[in-house]
């Protein structure tokens, strides 16, 4: 194997100019809302770096997260896998399949034991010993495990991974976790979603691999950087929230005027993400942008946090039903103490002397 | 628990209906009934709040009536009603309220207190806790047939007086009559000039009236001392006579409490509707002066006033109708401050007056009146309630003011048209 | 000696499929068995919920597909309610639905299934003056194609290789026999790889201006999510926030419009030029997949992209019907909600039925009860005989169909679309291939470049339709009168359909009262993936496999080329397949 | 459980809960009222219960009698306090949206200017009376632990409210639950404290208005 090149020397050698590269740092140190000098620090850091061993599991996914990552804008997913990382498994872009794809994984662990990153996207079901998602026989629990071992650092990549997400959902037929419910002495970061916006996932496998550790994360160990505000801290519409001025319906002069969608349902004030800045593919549009009110994808639970269309202020469970009922059995409680009040005080009065002017008399 | 105590809080169960228990369910404790009672503004003493004076009956209420309560009861956690307790709050009760109702007027909520005090009275001497001037005079009308001592005799004696100041004969026991004319003790005993003005009055008009000589006295004690029991019985007797006088209508007299009992309790009190109806005195000049059938002729230049009395007014609807009456005779006229429904009490109604241990206090709450009275020049003040008419002599007199005080039904008939039959020689 | 060969992880597909094959002496496939190793019970998180959110949860049965699922969840729930859409949403539908067919199809071929054609290590040996030559005679109007790109490319190539770090390169089957393209153009398809990554990311923004994002974009009951801001200015209406919108409103303005305009000419531009010339090349090389991989010559398609609205099945640019036994002269009439069309089977599958596991069920009264009775983890092999996948096996009246861009291509060409017939015969005659080379491998992959054609096309007469309908003053995206679930019947069923780029697509939902009662999904790759039916049937992949001859059983790329060529989707497929291991002389492929 | 999950739980299960404390509670205690009953009175009626007990139910809101400066004060504060209230839990339109989640229909919300006015003035009028219940004599007599709880329940959820729409102090998870919380702990105390007045009032003014109408009294 020969003598591994650096990021500068590679990207040299495909005619990317030293004044693009730098360009590319500042950008993404902006992105991460890092100071701008930071960016010399990300150039002469990327510029040493060799491409480090990335493993990336897929378990109960529905490959969205990959797909996201496809459009990553900056860095592309080709400057990405080519220049940055060495993906070294991952079931949707690899060429190798069966054996051959377990062996370069294996490889991989190998080789780059304790400094390979582990990236994981999807759930783990850990029902009936696992049985409900196995790769080449082998439980997900199995593998992830063993991956884990001689991982340097987990990014959880989308809510399945991060939280459990729609596997965990009411009622988790297949006992599905987190990575985090499961891996307990590695660091894990977990970039939620569903999927993840592209620019964050890229953002901290380029910090990680800028500062060679994760950055600063929140308490659901998400990086703050991209998870610090809330979609309605940051909404174009936030204005009209402000003012009261809410869409009724999806296509109402409010939904046309591009006024808050708060009524229809969106969870933008109870959602930590940065769909309302850095936008979703190429800074295109995103969401609430697109008339629908978020559905707060990148929160823990969200799939159970009661309709996408109920507002945040409205109950997120059957209420009605539950006041039907229980005023039909208030009702009945009542009548039935009504009747018992009545038989006390029957009996209070059969009971009861006549008070005569005797009992004036006194004593 | 003494067996009287027990009486007393069975009797508290007993009385609790919806509207009290809706009542205490509502309470707030705002505090604003205790700026309509004369007790707490003359005294400003909060013990005197209206709500305050319901405790030990909200407790009762609280325990045997809600969820929570029963629970607490159940568990050992809730204060019980004590004979300490009850011997504290007498005072309260009795002393410091005269069943005015102006608290249930002002409250917010819309709790009717005097409605709970009344209620809550009934446990209060079923306990054996009620003052002894209040038990005395009840003793005395069950026994003797009036609070004051008043007998058949007395009120012969008066009726004879009246008969040769109008020269006009006073129906006695006339079956048949339209009207039975009640009386109070104090107007038998002290303001007897009404017999003769209602036989004046009756004589112009020409009602057909009988007084009745086994139910002539209206003074009701079993109501302000709190006992239906003994209620009842008074008021039985009213009844029993007019039945057998086979009358349509019985007259109410000038006196608050005896219309109470007489028009608005007295059916509950025995258990059945009357045969006949109740009207007061005042309502029927009223009506006679609306009919035509009263007529003055004369007018008082004397600047007069006119004390609502609470039961008449705020708790019997007449306010219009008394005025009516004086705008006849009295053509300077002028009103209190708060006329009407939200008139303040003379201080001795519901008992009181009948409670001497209340007498400072009751004099205390005189004030009230008096600071009324400060406001306007009137020289006369008329009422049509006799005992509101001691009420405001007494406070009057210790209070050296000069006013003078008249019944409603003699002022018309010191002015009625002169009429060749019904005038005095 | 007959041995198992075992292919698990099946990669470049999405989701978790296995196929166990058996092969006799001469490494021949007597018999494969499809498995779906992955479920997650969506069907069942999905009982109980507010129908107009199980649009969001069927997406998320797949994030390639993205779309579909959430095309064909609120269609049942429109079709259940009779609710209709307003013919703006329809069209913009149809752009949503065609950029994922196009978008999909690119990737797909470029990223999933070239690496079976195409020898990466092998273009190290091109001459980029040769391949630049090859390039422009291929597409001569596709402008990346001096020799000095393909000089570049071939550097950036050497780089990594010499890099020592594979990635996703690794153990390929790099140099296997199988791969019969010259270095050219294996540069040349490495080099599009490359481009097509690039291209796909601008494509997808298509669905970002309606949808909000991509992939999972959102979707609405009754309509689109993506009101119209087209704000003319009007007599009598202020300015400012206080009376419009902030900032262009929505995503849905002046700019989007265009910007949507310029991604169908992108889009048009790259099938025209670079995937229709590189597909027809590439199987120049392979004729010899135009005789094998055809599975089980029935083909079905539920029709999809109503130019008058979903309930006028003409005017469906893809029409719907059943294909049989190649039978192109008769297509048989599909009816989603006759219960004695449509049913699945779950005799080799892990779900339990009340009704017992040899029976089937139509999808409304279809039941999701999860069963697992395969070998407990770690295996080796999967009990074939049993019950093997996750997958259930669909039937159309007991019959196992193919469904696809090749039952597509074959309806259309049956039903004498002139498109897709002048498509079909310039390609046989080009590659000189008879009509039966439809019926495999290569024929299934180039049914999927021949549709991206015929549907990029149409995407230019959908967006004039709907500038034309603003033009007149209709915005309508959303018809709100049966949003209100108080305005629906206690009890409702109904199918939503589609043609998703895998194939024929149906959601079933019963609603009760408001809510879920049942949900079921019968997705293309239950169809072309599921396990064996009662009767023994084999489903069209198993079908498929059924003959191929491994060069070397180590290196199975023949199962790879086929199964590839049917684009796998297995998260869709929810329910997967097992097989369970014969007490054969097992061999793991090495 | 993280924030997201609080959340959830307040919006869902917690708010059956309490709404099924007290809807049942109050369904319960209001019907006992009514159950009690009382008995019919035998006296010839003069007017008609129907119309004193109606005309009270609403008149008594508006027709107040003469006081004094403290009367005044505790009025005054509270007609703020429970117009404020009023304006703010009818008239705010994620209130509305939340009524037409549960109800089927709204109505029109009113600015957010002038719900906050409303809700500052309510917040400073409860400060205002819960410092009045402290000092004055009368207050401090009828004044138990359930009069300091049940201000402290309602004076919670206009302030988190208040806090809510401003992102004041916590961030907007945070507030939403306490939000939601603090009406959920007001929902299940109604109905076993004197918060039962919200309708228990009506019961109250029909009986006492009964009274008077029955007696042909004009209040």
């Amino acid at each position: 194997m020969k003598e591994q090149e650096t990021l500068e020397q590679r990207l040299g050698e495909q005619g990317v100019s030293r004044r693009a590269f730098l360009k590319f740092c500042a950008a993404l140190a902006t992105m991460m809302a890092l100071p701008p000098s930071s960016a010399s620090a990300i150039a002469a850091a990327l510029a040493k770096a060799k491409r480090p061993s990335v493993i990336w599991l897929s378990f109960q996914e529905c490959t969205g997260c990959t797909e996201s990552l496809t459009r990553s804008h900056s860095p592309t997913l080709e400057s990405l896998i080519f220049d940055m990382i060495s993906l070294d498994y991952h079931h949707t872009l690899q060429a190798a399949s069966g054996h051959a794809a377990e062996q370069a994984r294996d490889e991989a662990m190998k080789a780059f034991y304790g400094k390979y990153l582990l990236l994981v996207d999807g759930s783990i079901p850990l029902k009936d010993g696992g049985v409900y998602s196995t790769i080449a026989g082998r439980t997900n629990l199995d593998m992830l495990e063993e991956a884990a071992k001689g991982a340097a650092a987990i990014v959880a990549v989308g809510s399945c991974a991060a939280f459990g997400g729609l596997p965990n959902a009411q009622p988790n037929p297949t006992g599905a976790v987190a990575v985090s419910d499961i891996v307990k002495d590695r660091p894990i970061v977990n970039i939620s979603g569903c999927p993840p916006i592209p620019a964050v996932i890229t953002g901290v496998l380029a910090h990680y691999l800028t500062f060679g550790e994760l950055p600063a994360l929140d308490e659901l160990g998400r990086p703050k950087a991209f998870y610090g505000e809330t979609i309605h801290d940051r909404c174009y519409r936030r204005p009209f929230y402000d003012q009261g001025k809410f869409a009724k319906t999806f296509d109402d002069e409010g939904a046309r005027n591009g006024w808050c969608l708060y009524e229809l349902g969106c969870k933008g004030p109870t959602t930590h993400n940065a769909c309302a800045t850095t936008k979703w593919n190429g800074g295109t549009s995103f969401p609430i942008e697109s008339g629908h009110g978020c559905i707060g994808c990148s929160e823990p639970k969200f799939w159970d946090a009661g309709s996408f269309y109920t507002p945040l202020s409205a109950p997120a469970a059957d209420v009605a039903t539950v006041a039907q009922v229980s005023m039909v059995a208030g009702a009945g409680a009542a009548v039935a103490m009504g009747a018992l009040d009545r038989v006390k005080k029957q009996k209070l009065q059969q009971s009861r002397e006549k008070l005569t002017v005797e009992d004036l008399k006194g004593d | 628990m003494s067996t009287s105590l027990q009486r007393g809080i069975a009797s508290f169960v007993g009385q609790i209906d919806g509207p009290i228990a809706s009542f205490f369910t509502s309470c707030v404790h705002c505090g604003l009934c205790a700026d309509s009672c004369l007790f707490y503004t003359e005294t400003q003493d909060p013990k005197y709040t209206p709500i305050h004076k319901l405790e030990p009956l909200r407790r009762v209420w609280q325990q045997e009536y809600t969820f929570w309560g029963k629970l607490m009861k159940k568990a050992g956690l809730s204060k019980p009603v004590t004979d300490e307790e009850l011997a504290e709050w007498e005072p309260l009760v009795y002393d410091s309220c005269t069943l005015c109702g102006r608290c249930s007027l002002a409250c917010p909520v819309g709790n009717d207190i005097v409605y709970m005090v009344r209620k809550m009275r009934e446990g209060m001497v079923a306990s054996g806790h009620a003052p002894e001037g209040l038990k005395g005079a009840t003793q005395r009308a069950i026994e003797l047939g009036s609070p004051m001592g008043v007998n058949i005799n007395t009120l012969r004696a008066q009726i004879k007086h009246a008969e040769k100041e109008t020269g006009l004969t006073v129906p006695m026991d006339v079956e048949g009559a339209d009207y039975m004319m009640v009386l109070s003790s104090a107007e038998v005993a002290e303001y007897n000039d009404i017999i003769g003005a209602v036989t004046r009055i009756f004589h112009q008009a020409g009602v057909s009236w009988t007084i009745a000589s086994d139910g002539f006295e209206g003074t009701n004690s079993g109501i302000q001392i709190g006992s239906s029991d003994l209620a009842a019985e008074l008021v039985g007797r009213i009844v029993r006579a007019a039945e057998r006088l086979k009358v349509k209508y019985v007259i109410s007299p000038e006196c608050g409490h005896a219309y109470t009992a007489l028009r608005w309790e007295g059916p509950n009190l025995i258990g059945r509707p009357y045969p006949f109806k109740v009207i007061h005195i005042i309502e029927l000049l009223d009506q006679l002066r609306s009919e035509g059938r009263l007529k003055t002729d004369s007018v008082d230049e004397t600047r007069m006033t006119f004390h609502d009395p609470c039961q008449m007014v705020r708790r019997g609807g007449m306010v219009e109708q008394p005025r009516n009456l004086l705008h006849m005779v009295a053509p300077n006229f002028v009103e209190m401050s708060d006329p009407g429904l939200q008139n303040w009490c003379c201080g001795g109604g519901g008992g009181v007056s009948a409670n001497e241990r209340a007498n400072p206090l009751r004099t205390r709450a005189f004030n009230r009146k008096k600071a009324q009275l400060d406001e306007i020049d009137a020289t006369t003040i008329v009422s049509a309630c006799s005992n509101c008419r001691t009420m405001l002599l007494d406070g009057l007199e210790h209070n050296h003011m000069p006013h003078e005080v008249v019944g409603l039904t003699e002022l018309i008939a010191e002015h009625l048209a002169d009429d060749k039959e019904g005038k005095a020689p | 000696m007959s041995r198992t060969v075992v292919v698990d992880p099946i990669t470049r597909i999405e989701g978790h499929l296995r196929i166990e094959a058996e092969t006799d002496a001469e490494g021949r496939i007597t018999q494969a068995s499809s498995a779906g190793t992955m479920v997650r019970g969506i069907e069942i998180i999905l009982r109980g919920r507010d129908p107009r959110d199980a649009w969001a949860f069927a997406q998320r049965i797949c994030g390639v597909c993205t779309l579909v699922h959430g095309i064909a969840s609120v269609r049942a729930v429109e079709d259940a309610l009779k609710y209709e859409i307003p013919a703006n949403a329809q069209l913009i539908r149809n752009l949503m639905t065609g950029a994922q067919y196009i978008h999909d199809h690119v990737m797909h071929f470029y990223h999933l299934h070239a690496l079976d054609w195409v020898d990466v290590v092998s273009a190290l040996k091109a001459d980029p003056k040769a391949t630049s030559e090859l390039a422009q005679t291929v597409s001569p109007s596709y402008p990346r194609s001096s020799p000095g790109y393909f000089a570049d490319m071939q550097k950036k190539v050497k780089g990594f290789v010499e890099s020592g770090q594979l990635g996703i390169f690794a153990n390929g089957y790099w140099g296997h026999p199988a791969y019969k393209l010259p270095p050219e153009a294996n540069l040349m398809a490495v080099a599009h790889y490359l481009d097509a990554l690039a291209w796909q990311r601008d494509v997808a923004k298509l669905h970002t201006i309606f949808g909000g994002k991509n992939p999972h974009p959102n979707f609405l009951v009754g309509g689109v999510p993506c009101a119209i801001s087209i704000h003319p200015e009007q007599e009598g209406r202020g300015k400012g926030p206080h009376y419009r919108g902030g900032e262009g409103a929505t995503s849905l303005n002046m700019v989007g419009l265009a910007n949507v305009q310029n991604i169908i000419n992108q889009m048009r531009e790259f099938v025209d030029q670079v995937y229709v010339p590189d597909t027809l090349a590439i199987a120049g090389f392979y004729k010899d997949w135009g005789a094998q991989g055809e599975g089980v010559g029935n083909f079905m398609t539920y029709g999809d992209f109503p130019a008058q609205g979903i309930n006028d099945p003409a005017s469906n640019l893809i029409p719907s019907g059943v294909i049989l036994n190649r039978d192109l002269s008769t297509i048989h009439p599909v009816d989603l909600h006759a219960e004695n069309e449509i049913e699945e089977f779950v005799s080799h599958s892990w779900y339990d039925y009340s009704v017992g596991k040899d029976k089937g069920l139509h999808p409304y009264n279809g039941e999701t009860t999860l069963h697992y009775t395969g070998p407990k983890p770690p295996y080796e092999n999967l009990d074939t005989a049993k019950d093997y996948s996750w997958l259930k096996s669909p039937r159309w009246k007991g019959k196992a169909m193919e469904v696809g861009p090749l039952a597509r291509v074959l309806m259309m060409y049956a039903k004498g679309h002139a498109q897709t017939k002048e498509l079909v015969d310039m390609t046989l005659s080009k590659l000189d291939l008879p009509v039966t080379a439809l019926y495999s491998t290569l024929g299934r992959t180039a049914a999927r470049t021949l549709e991206t054609k015929v549907i990029a096309d149409a995407m230019q007469g959908w967006y004039d339709q709907l500038i034309a309908n603003i033009k007149a003053g209709d915005v309508r995206t959303f018809n709100e009168t049966k949003w209100d679930p108080s305005t629906w019947p206690a009890l409702a069923k109904g199918a939503g359909f589609m043609e998703a780029p895998r194939g024929a697509l149906a959601h079933w939902i019963v609603i009760k009262d408001g809510k879920i009662d049942n949900y079921q999904a019968v997705v293309p790759s239950t169809w072309n993936a599921g396990p064996r039916d009662p009767q023994g049937q084999d489903g069209p992949y198993e079908a498929a496999l059924k003959g191929h001859k491994l060069h070397d059983p180590k290196q199975p790329i023949e199962i790879l080329r086929t199964i590839h060529s049917f684009d796998p989707c297995i998260a869709c497929a929810v329910h997967v397949t097992d097989p369970d291991g014969e007490e054969l002389v097992k061999v793991k492929i090495k | 459980m993280d924030a997201q999950e609080l959340l959830i739980w307040v919006r869902g299960a917690g708010l059956q809960i309490a709404a099924a404390v007290f809807v049942l509670g109050m369904s319960y205690r209001m019907l006992h009222l009514l159950l009690i009953g009382r008995k019919k009175s035998l006296a010839e009626a003069r007017g008609s219960e129907w119309a004193g007990g109606l005309r009270t139910m609403w008149q008594r809101s508006f027709v107040l009698p003469k006081l004094s400066p403290r009367g005044r004060f505790t009025v005054v504060a509270g007609y703020l306090f429970h117009l404020g209230f009023f304006v703010t839990l009818f008239f705010l339109s994620q209130h509305i949206a939340l009524f037409r989640a549960v109800f089927g229909f709204g109505w029109p919300a009113l600015p957010r200017g002038v719900i906050d006015i409303a809700a500052v003035l309510s917040l400073g009028a409860m400060v205002a009376l819960l410092a009045h219940r402290l000092v004055d004599p009368v207050k401090r007599l009828l004044s138990d632990y359930q009069d300091y709880l049940t201000w402290a329940l309602s004076f919670l959820p206009l302030l988190t409210g208040f806090m809510l729409l401003r992102e004041i102090a916590f961030e907007y998870v945070t507030l939403l639950t306490l939000h939601i919380a603090s009406v959920e702990l007001l929902l299940i105390a109604a109905p076993f404290t004197k918060l039962a007045h919200m309708f228990s009032t009506f019961i109250s003014r029909w009986y006492n208005g009964a009274v008077m109408g029955f007696k042909g009294i004009r209040t």
